[in-house]
């Protein structure tokens, strides 16, 4: 009898706080004060999605170049990174953490749709500013997110572009999709589909390789078996070099045409034991080579900073996605504000670095959806097949 | 005069008959005892009385109904518990908690009767103290006061034993199934186990069937007894005539030469 | 549809299934241990080959050669040092240990090879087809598994059957005490064990790795898939493991081919509807325990 | 003198003072936490709290009924889907929601149930390692369930929106004081569930299963139950992570959490209500604070970049976390046993003896 008053007492006890609760708020720590900027990122540096992980050390390299060249109007810049396995409930965490605890300004990149998708919201209701996550989905941006600025290229407007360089440059009939059964492969089938609609065309195959996968004979035989003569690959990189090495084994040799997300010449033609060559990949970025003057710069300066680091796509993905928002903070001036840097964000027009140039406006988020389109070849060595190209096609621009 | 029987009860394991065309009759509320060598299948009969095995052939007759081919648990739920040869008791938990476990057919509480525990009023409160009672009153009865919230694996092998023999009674049996009681206890542990089977059989209006070695006891407390040898009777009756019976002599001392 | 190529393929994953597979028996057989760290023991000793191969630039012989002796080592460490100290572990305390030390190496590879993937190949040339019957391509790869498979079968088999070793190993699995009591030496017995089936473990682990990439996480998904292969074909019998193995595969690639989206899970569907109806696999007999 | 014994108690929550005055404290503490902890701890405690919830309910079925399981993400994940599904597209009140949910995942349970009478230790292990990579792949082949995109969680509203009642948690320590009502409801249920006749028996079939069939424990009923019971638990706490997160996919249930899970009922203490709660507060701590950014951490952090960088690769080094989960597994199992639990008993009892 005791212990259920106690409960009831307990009962109440809890529900009167839960209302006194919702008045009481903890103020956070502001996110910069005269002498630094802090800024944070989440990226996975454990567990499968690990090869990302360069990206947020590769935003780390640009701010130390900037801090080395004495900081934006005085203010150094802190850069956070922390892991977030990619796993969405230890995203959360991270960025709690890192907003509640460190303070915050703004986070740049952010590997991942579904660690990104779970911190959105509660970035934007903190009023924090998030620019160029990681990862292309259109939930991003739409609706308009005011606090979010995306760069990266949709998948579906990638897969587009690429659909369409098959069908009028390579003059093939018959495409196949090789896709991993998620957002990432569902709108680079999505793209592929729409551009072919509009040549009265259809897919021979439409493949799905689940993320996990080791072993793709049998969806490598429904390839062959259909006959495609083009094979979009919008999978992983252990996933492209298995479907690589097990169609070289059953003598299937179609052209493969991928993502930006393969890219990285270099170290795919290394774990594809050179099979990489001849793939034509979309690029959101210049080749590693470049001689382009940033390029070099940055190039140079990975070496004597962070001689440990593979001068790689994703990593210097990690330095293209930061680029725009130590644009935004220098326009800004000494009198940062959030408001001010939001500001500056929409107003960037035609910027541009290493990658496609980024255009956004108060009412559109989404900065480009440019791509390139590049070739493989002997030595994985970068041959330009096409300039940066948009999409036509693209429903967010209207 | 059929309260409990065993008709042409036969198993055999991959060939080896263990059991052949075993019968016998119980009457209520005596002490039947099944003697014989090791090995002679005496535990096998226990075991398919209690339903671990199913005989290949015949039945198992209590109160008028067939018991062969009900799951142990139900065949519990008729009134039949027993001990076993070398105690199978739940060692980690309290010599409590495994009497207790032995008034689980008596009990009803269910998972959310049970998770609903909010004091002393509540219907599984309510249902635990009774049973509570029921237990302390084992537990005097066996005289196992000092060692009610031990854990069962810290205890002496004579003590575990015991407290088999206190499930087995929390159970509140009609047929109490004893294996080798006294196996491992020392002469004045047997003595009084001697006393509590006695006990057992006056006060709570149980039938025991009872495999034991020590001839004394089984001697001295048997109504009838039952021998076997090779999974066959060799003889039942009194105790006075199984004590002169040549057979039963050669199978324990063995062919005199 | 390709029956012939598909068969090739299933039946070449599949070997290589089985032999990982018979790698989580030989330890099961002697322990009763299930191995959950198998996987990342074959990835470690799989890295060090590429280390080797990578960084010191030995011929591949070599480095296999290295490697195989690093795998051996692994294993018997593994075992001396995580498995023997525990007093009396349940059957859940040793899963928890395999579990723990899956971790342990899972975090030491990425800590000392970092995350990206890396080539790692065995020296056959994938480009080398050969086509006996038409529409069935054999690669080099399918050849050296099956060889290899078969070989490490044929060996078992002797060794097990007539050796004092693998006879005093097969004695160990069936009662430990009366083994001990009969003079065998129990703990090295899980020594040898450890570091053989390590050994065959990294023999697989290389050509997965040849098949796929080498990274920190390759092995996770061909582990699950081997044990469930040994699962179904008993624990207990290498021979029913290889089948269990080639079933895997088969069956995998036959249902992958028709529903691709379905293809990963369709195996376990399978290993639980075989586990309701036979609870010890294929070739084990059901132990039932005795009062 | 009084020898009436009070057989309540053996059963009752608070059977001494000591105790009961310990537990109203730490209440008051919990109660009042938010009032000065960052937000956060609070948000770590939420997470923390859900993981009590399901590493009690995995200990009903792992430690007392001696059943393995590493499938457990799959009842979280059916928790975590059915919860925010039924309010997102049925509008059904979230009370009812998360119940419903947490039944499926019973139900599940119960369906897992059913080959694990049959099989025991490694088999029963790959079953449900199967059963929890199957759930997570059809939750992510299915539209109707957000496939692979993931799905997001709708407001938590306590109200019922068919009358118009509207009540919604939007901070975390709203939701905080929400889940630490339902934690302390579940964990004293699961406490009553092992005091009473149900969990007697769980602990019964793991002891001796033969035993506990001929005192008359249905060996069908009894171990079905554990698992529906345990799948239960994970399904209340799948359903109200989902409103910690706000967004999920089916790879946030991975293997890697069923294994997590196990490995906190195991570091706690199997079998016991109070070894769930301190695996579960240790691991989430360890796996979400203080490994992560073991760079950072004073001395020690220096010390790690160093050798990092001599014989390393300085970006691996946050696996270190890993390695560290995995030497405390080992070390748990060698060392002590019966997990936290143990060492706080040999603690108490070195305090009651201290300094004799």
């Amino acid at each position: 009898m005791m212990f259920r008053k106690k409960m009831l007492v307990s009962l109440f006890a809890a529900l009167a706080v839960l209302t006194v609760a919702n008045i009481t708020q903890a103020a956070q720590p502001a996110g910069f004060d005269d002498n630094e900027i802090r800024i944070g990122q989440w990226g996975p540096q454990t567990g499968p999605a690990a090869p990302w992980g360069s990206v947020a050390r590769g935003s780390k390299l640009l701010f130390d170049i900037v801090n080395e060249e004495g900081g934006i109007h005085g203010r150094k810049i802190k850069y956070f990174i922390r892991d977030d396995m990619y796993n969405p409930a230890q995203t959360v965490a991270v960025v709690k953490e890192l907003v509640e605890r460190q303070g915050i300004f703004a986070f740049v990149g952010g590997v991942g749709s579904a660690p990104g998708m779970a911190v959105k919201d509660y970035l934007a209701a903190n009023k924090i500013i998030w620019v160029s996550p990681s990862a292309a989905d259109k939930e991003f941006t739409q609706p308009l997110n005011p606090y979010l600025f995306a760069v990266y290229p949709l998948y579906k407007d990638e897969a587009s572009i690429l659909a369409k360089y098959i069908v009028e440059k390579l003059k093939t009939k018959k495409i196949g999709i090789l896709y991993q059964n998620d957002a990432y492969g569902k709108d680079g089938l999505e793209g592929a589909k729409e551009r072919l609609a509009t040549y009265k065309m259809s897919l021979v195959a439409e493949i799905p390789v689940e993320p996990t996968e080791k072993d793709f004979a049998s969806q490598i035989l429904r390839l062959k078996n259909s006959g495609a003569e083009a094979v979009l690959m919008y999978v992983s990189p252990t996933a492209a070099v298995i479907t690589l090495k097990t169609a070289a084994s059953v003598g299937f040799k179609p052209q493969w045409v991928s993502a930006n997300t393969l890219s990285d010449y270099p170290l795919m033609f290394k774990i594809t034991g050179g099979l990489w060559e001849g793939v034509i990949t979309g690029a959101f970025g210049e080749t590693p080579d470049s001689k382009s003057p940033l390029m070099v710069k940055y190039r140079d300066a990975a070496k004597r900073l962070t001689p440990q680091e593979r001068w790689g796509t994703f990593y210097y993905a990690g330095i293209l996605f930061a680029d725009p928002i130590v644009e935004a903070l220098k326009k800004v001036g000494r009198n940062l504000s959030t408001e001010a840097l939001l500001k500056a964000l929409n107003s960037i027009k035609d910027y541009q670095t290493i990658g496609p140039r980024i255009t956004w406006t108060p009412k559109q988020h989404q900065g480009t959806d440019s791509v390139m389109i590049q070739k493989c070849g002997p030595g994985a060595s970068y041959i330009m097949l096409q300039d940066w190209t948009t999409n036509d096609l693209a429903t967010w621009k209207k | 005069m059929d309260y409990f029987k065993v008709e042409d009860l036969c198993i055999s394991f991959g060939g080896l008959k263990a059991v052949n065309n075993v019968a016998f009759n119980v009457e209520k509320n005596s002490i039947f005892s099944i003697i014989g060598p090791n090995g002679s299948g005496k535990t096998t009969i226990f075991n398919m009385i209690s339903g671990i095995y199913k005989p290949d052939l015949g039945r198992i007759v209590f109160a008028g109904e067939n018991l062969v081919g009900l799951t142990p648990d139900r065949i519990a739920r008729r009134g039949v518990a027993r001990t076993f040869q070398n105690i199978e008791l739940f060692s980690n938990a309290t010599v409590m908690d495994n009497l207790l476990l032995g008034r689980h057919i008596h009990m009803k509480t269910g998972v959310f009767t049970g998770a609903f525990l909010w004091g002393r009023g509540s219907r599984a409160a309510r249902e635990e103290i009774r049973n509570r009672e029921i237990v302390e009153g084992i537990i005097d009865f066996l005289d196992l006061q000092s060692v009610r919230n031990h854990f069962v694996a810290s205890l002496p092998y004579g003590k575990r034993k015991l407290v088999e023999v206190g499930r087995a009674l929390a159970v509140e049996p009609k047929i109490l199934l004893l294996d080798e009681p006294s196996a491992g206890m020392n002469t004045e542990e047997k003595q009084d186990l001697n006393i509590w089977i006695k006990d057992i059989q006056a006060e709570c209006d149980v039938t025991i069937l009872l495999i034991e070695h020590d001839m004394n006891m089984i001697m001295g407390i048997s109504d009838r007894i039952f021998a076997i040898n090779h999974g066959e009777k060799i003889m039942e009756g009194l105790p006075q005539e199984v004590q002169s019976h040549p057979e039963v002599i050669k199978a324990y001392l063995g062919e005199e030469r | 549809m390709p029956f012939g190529q598909l068969l090739v393929e299933g039946l070449a994953i599949g070997a290589c299934y089985g032999l990982f597979a018979t790698a989580v028996v030989i330890i099961y057989k002697t322990s009763e241990v299930v191995n959950f760290a198998q996987g990342e023991m074959a990835m470690f000793s799989s890295f060090v080959a590429f280390h080797i191969l990578a960084v010191y630039q030995y011929p591949f012989w070599l480095a296999f050669v290295i490697a195989m002796l690093f795998s051996i080592l692994l294993g018997v460490l593994i075992e001396f040092l995580f498995l023997r100290p525990a007093k009396h572990p349940s059957l859940l305390g040793m899963i928890v240990i395999t579990l723990g030390a899956e971790m342990f190496l899972m975090g030491l590879a990425s800590w000392k090879w970092g995350a990206e993937q890396k080539f790692f190949s065995l020296p056959l040339d994938p480009s080398v087809t050969y086509e006996p019957v038409k529409g069935m391509i054999v690669t080099n790869w399918a050849i050296a598994v099956f060889a290899v498979a078969s070989t490490i079968m044929l060996l078992l088999y002797v060794f097990f059957k007539y050796t004092r070793l693998g006879v005093a190993m097969r004695a160990t699995q069936q009662n430990k005490h009366a083994a001990k009591i009969m003079g065998i030496r129990t703990e090295r017995v899980f020594s040898i064990a450890w570091g053989f089936s390590s050994l065959i473990g990294a023999v697989a682990g290389m050509f997965f790795a040849s098949r796929a990439t080498l990274d920190p996480a390759f092995m996770m998904e061909p582990f699950l898939r081997a044990f469930a292969a040994a699962v179904l074909g008993g624990l207990m019998s290498i021979p029913g493991v290889i089948i269990g193995g080639g079933l895997m595969g088969l069956i995998e690639n036959f249902f992958g081919y028709y529903w691709p989206s379905w293809k990963p899970i369709v195996a376990f569907i399978v290993i639980i509807l075989v586990l309701c109806l036979r609870p010890s696999g294929l070739f084990a007999k059901h132990y039932v325990k005795k009062v | 003198m009084d020898m009436k014994r009070d057989y309540y108690e053996d059963i009752r929550l608070f059977n001494s003072g000591v105790v009961l005055f310990w537990t109203v404290a730490l209440m008051l503490v919990l109660f009042t936490l938010p009032l000065y902890a960052p937000n956060y701890y609070v948000y770590l405690l939420n997470i923390i709290m859900v993981h009590i919830i399901l590493a009690v309910g995995l200990n009903i079925l792992v430690g007392s009924t001696g059943q393995i399981s590493l499938g457990h993400a799959g009842f979280f994940a059916i928790g975590a889907y059915g919860t925010a599904l039924l309010m997102a597209k049925l509008q059904i009140p979230f009370v009812v929601a998360l119940l419903a949910a947490a039944f499926i995942a019973a139900f599940f349970g119960f369906i897992l149930g059913l080959p694990a009478l049959r099989l025991e230790g490694p088999y029963l292990a790959i079953a449900s390692l199967g059963f929890g990579l199957t759930i997570t792949h059809i939750i992510g082949g299915v539209d109707l369930f957000g496939g692979r995109m993931g799905v997001k969680v709708p407001p938590l509203d306590l109200g019922i929106s068919q009358l118009g009642v509207s009540w919604v948690l939007k901070t975390d320590f709203q939701k905080y004081y929400l889940i630490l009502i339902i934690t302390i409801l579940m964990v004293v249920g699961a406490r009553n569930i092992l005091k009473t006749r149900v969990g007697r028996s769980f602990v019964a079939i793991r002891d001796s299963d033969i035993a506990a069939e001929v005192i008359g424990v249905n060996l069908t009923i009894y171990k079905t139950l554990a698992f529906a019971v345990s799948a239960f638990y994970a399904g209340i706490a799948g359903g109200l992570f989902g409103f910690i997160l706000g967004f999920f996919d089916p790879f946030t249930f991975n293997m890697i959490l069923s294994i997590i899970f196990l490995v906190m009922v195991v570091v706690g203490g199997l079998g016991t209500v109070s070894g769930g709660i301190m695996g579960a507060c240790l691991i989430t701590y360890l796996q979400y604070d203080l490994l992560k950014n073991i760079g950072e951490v004073p001395y020690f952090g220096a010390f790690m970049v160093t050798i990092s960088q001599l014989w390393f690769t300085t970006v691996g080094l946050e696996n270190f976390s890993s390695m560290a989960i995995g030497l405390i597994m080992i070390g748990i199992i060698i060392f002590e046993p019966l997990g936290m639990f143990g060492i706080w008993i040999r603690m108490k009892k070195y305090w009651m003896t201290w300094p004799f």
